[in-house]
């Protein structure tokens, strides 16, 4: 009791908590959005190299996180266009901030909310778009009043689902964002560096609360 | 309520495959148009074109004199009821009819007199605030044809719409779209596979095969008169009976059996050139006759059938049995005094015959025709 | 080749819903029992416990006199024909209909001999090493019946085997079945909805509603002297009309029209204490008569119908009209010259109506019976 | 050039290959047979507190690997009794062995397996089952005759998804088996070392290699 009390220490226990919540938020956010629009158009539309697209969209899930982080720190380095570009516009590299993190939670998290937006619009039958198209709906319309409400239950269940991802991403998110205490340190790299330094009562309250975070969304 | 009008309509969906091929039809204002087929015939291909749910490869669907190949679906003025019936299933009954309103932009009140006035003329009042999963297919139907109804449009299209439901429901229906049509008067263009629905609703009948139009009339005009085999054959249940036999001396023989020709009948088949050669002889199931006075007046085409199976049918029987190899059925009134394997004089109803060349499985018209 | 007696069976999915209640029959050896009624009724469900893949929940099963409730379905030596047809869409034709045999260790000469056979009846020779997903719905059916016919089993068990197929070939299948029967003499229990099927298949009938028995009997018993309003309906298309009203004076007062019942038909319902009751007539579209003749001959009997909606089905026209508000169906033969709201006089053949008590719904029994 | 005819430089470099492959080998063999016959046994029997029990077998899915990685070393590390019964049987315990390193891959792997073989069975027509039933087939030919080559799409995709699972392994693996190079360390982990120590010409090998042996399983 005594140490919860402490502020020092509520300080250290709360901040990897914060922070994981601020980027899997974020990161769901866009991939949610994204990942809808994305599965909406891919879903009935056949173009040419969709299969080679979809792969390349899918291959975060399939591959091992380090590589995900290595190719990260690849495309984003200081050696690469874009990462000359960002260094460029915000005076400062990507890497070890936490917006690489954000970064690495979008790229592993938007494989699922893709799959599950796409496979949920592929169940809404054609015939009922065909039916709002002929009783006058714009497109617009269409994906607003019919597509989506009939997805819903795929659509929610991607979004957990990538929020989970997010919250969890360990390997990509160390390699790539680092395991800065206050800066880049989430719960997943928290509970890593307790358990190698020993600190088994740091980790039994991470893992608690991490815990206790996804039961909350469900 | 308007005229269509389809123009040398082709539709191919890749390079080998034809859906439709040169389709012409005027359907004047007000008409019932049915189109019938086999599944696969095209008839559902027409439907989608009309509608704007697929693009033309060929010709011109004209509405009320103005060319619509490259309309949108939604500016059509054209209403559509799915075989599957295509409800909105997060919504209710009301939200359903109302939603082609709302899209567009119809005031509020207009929107609520129209819905109301359909679920009536439906007898869907109770069923306002029910979504389509708890409603019977029934009821489902007719929240399609609400649907359609409550936009007042030019034109509706049905897809098999009864096609979903059971047999007794499925009647029912058929006469339920009948009142309808008699009361609003707009022109129609319906699909089914089922001959039942055709001969029973169609102003005007379009039976398809292979993408082709085959015969184009009215239905008792297409019964009577069928233009080819097929349209004999699709026509009808059960089916039209075929014969192949060789014409000679007056008489078609079919096998061992020889069926006498009426006089006039004869000369027009040998005039046309067909003697001596392979003909059809088609003859619809109650066209045979079993009656004692019939048959002793037409001595000529009797022909003694062995009954392989019989059905009673309630108010009637059906006889399954062959000539020289070549099955037929006939259809009498219900006689539960006949036997399996009983040999029956059955005679052929010679003024109701109809002949069609061997080769091209056309009709052959006849003088009295 | 067994008997099968089914004895006070009960069957309960959960404390509600009783999906059988106290189903008692005896099936003869070679019988071709058809189980009919609207989907719900219990009539799958039998097949099911007759199979094993359901428990009962009280009475047993007994085939050739040995208790069946707690014998596995493979040892029952029954065969069943599933309505999807249940082939295993990874073997070709012959492995599907061998399996069974392998299953049960048959020596490879003998599962071959009988195979072969088995495809030879059904004309399905050509078609062995394809697996069912080549094949079209006509031929899955043979197959499913194929698996049936190698296994030589006791009994015959089909759920609707006929109802995913096309009208034309339904009809086909119906005739096929009924020979194959007639040449193997299986006893067999068949269920269907389809009441043609029940009619034209059946050795005895067995008409089932709501998990209860309503009429065992032969077919043209059952649809001359149908036990219940229910039986009446259900069986013969279009239904069975019915008309409810009062009988007084020797009439029957249906709302203004009156119809007069023949002496001996108002003595019998006198007797049973129906004078100035309600009472409900039972008459099936062909009672009603338009033939000249028989109307100058019926005067008590002739309705002035006004003709709602005429549908021309081919070889006869149906009439859709009403009596006081109560709506029905008349079938007279093929007439083209019937208008829409014309009136047209239609005659009650009287030796043909039924009458049924308005509150039981039960048969009335008249002296002449 | 030179390097790759280096011995040295090839023992360090395919070591953590052969590692990799044996130990996603042994997993995904394990979670295969498991998974399958888990998959049929709760695809069709519906038994109190299946939800729970089922709930229990995603969760490595859905909580972060350094969690699953922390739970291994709580259920399998000295102070319990299952870690005290593996080290009074084999003399030593099996953290940082590479035993550690397949039951970590079993344990992330299986749920995947698990899955796509219930809804593979699932999938299979309850009246072809029935009708096999009838034909005079007992369970076991039916399991082996009907269901498995009727689910043998959604069973292959599975195997492959849990072998791919296993190879990726990547946070559990380094908390529970440690990252011993010629005993535990993985091409996962390795990646990662080599990154952190600025090796990248060794990283981009092993990411080759990695991504060659994922397309050679496709």
């Amino acid at each position: 009791m005594d140490l919860l009390l402490n502020k020092d220490f509520m300080q250290q226990f709360l901040s990897p908590i914060w922070l994981s919540l601020k980027i899997a938020t974020l990161s769901s956010v866009a991939v949610i959005i994204i990942g809808t629009l994305a599965g909406r158009f891919l879903a009935r539309k056949p173009f040419k190299g969709k299969a080679i697209f979809e792969t390349i969209l899918m291959l975060p899930m399939v591959l091992p996180p380090t590589v995900v982080g290595f190719f990260l720190i690849v495309v984003f380095g200081r050696n690469s266009m874009i990462g000359q570009a960002i260094e460029w516009i915000f005076k400062q590299p990507i890497i070890f901030t936490w917006w690489a993190a954000v970064i690495a939670s979008i790229v592993v998290a938007f494989p699922l909310m893709y799959q599950s937006a796409k496979s949920g619009f592929q169940g809404v039958s054609l015939d009922i778009e065909e039916a709002a198209r002929i009783d006058g709906a714009n497109e617009w319309r269409i994906f607003l009043f019919i597509s989506i409400p009939l997805a819903s239950r795929a659509l929610i269940s991607g979004s957990i689902l990538s929020f989970a991802r997010a919250l969890g991403e360990f390997g990509a998110t160390l390699m790539f964002a680092g395991n800065i205490p206050g800066k880049t340190q989430t719960i997943p790299t928290a509970i890593y560096i307790a358990i190698d330094s020993g600190n088994m009562k740091m980790a039994w309250m991470w893992v608690i609360a991490i815990v206790v975070i996804s039961f909350l969304m469900l | 309520m308007a005229d269509l009008k389809l123009q040398h309509i082709y539709k191919n969906y890749n390079k080998n495959v034809l859906a439709v091929k040169d389709f012409n039809l005027d359907i004047k204002d007000r008409e019932f148009i049915v189109l019938v087929g086999p599944s696969g015939c095209g008839k559902s291909t027409i439907l989608r074109l009309v509608a704007g749910l697929e693009d033309l490869s060929q010709g011109d669907i004209i509405i009320e004199g103005k060319r619509m190949n490259d309309v949108a679906p939604k500016d059509r003025d054209i209403a559509f009821v799915f075989q599957n019936y295509a409800l909105y299933p997060h919504m209710n009954v009301y939200h359903n009819m109302a939603f082609g309103l709302k899209s567009r932009k119809f005031p509020k009140d207009e929107i609520d007199r129209r819905v109301k006035e359909a679920t009536q003329v439906l007898g869907l009042e109770e069923y306002m605030n029910r979504k389509p999963k708890a409603l019977s297919g029934g009821q489902r139907q007719r929240v399609a044809l609400g649907r359609a109804i409550v936009r007042d449009a030019k034109i509706f299209l049905m897809d098999e719409p009864l096609s979903n439901l059971d047999a007794k429901l499925r009647a029912q229906m058929r006469t339920e779209i009948i009142k309808l049509h008699q009361r609003l008067q707009t022109t129609t263009i319906y699909v089914t596979h089922d001959q039942t629905e055709a001969m029973t609703m169609a102003t005007r009948l379009v039976v398809m095969n292979n993408g082709v139009i085959q015969q184009v009339g009215a239905p008792e005009e297409i019964y009577e008169k069928p233009e080819n085999v097929f349209v004999g054959s699709f026509i009808g249940s059960p089916a039209m009976n075929f014969f192949t036999g060789i014409l000679s001396k007056g008489k078609m023989h079919i096998g061992d059996v020889s069926i006498v020709l009426p006089e006039r009948t004869n000369q027009s088949l040998h005039e046309q050139g067909y003697a001596n050669k392979e003909i059809t002889l088609g003859i619809r199931p109650e066209d045979f006759r079993d009656e004692f006075a019939f048959i002793a007046t037409s001595s000529g085409s009797i022909i003694d059938a062995k009954v392989e199976v019989k059905e009673l049918l309630g108010a009637e029987t059906l006889i399954y049995s062959q000539i020289a190899g070549q099955p037929f059925i006939a259809r009498l009134d219900a006689r539960s005094d006949i036997k399996q394997e009983q040999i029956l004089p059955l005679a052929m109803d010679m003024n109701k015959v109809h002949f069609f060349d061997c080769k091209t499985e056309n009709r052959i018209s006849l003088d009295g025709e």
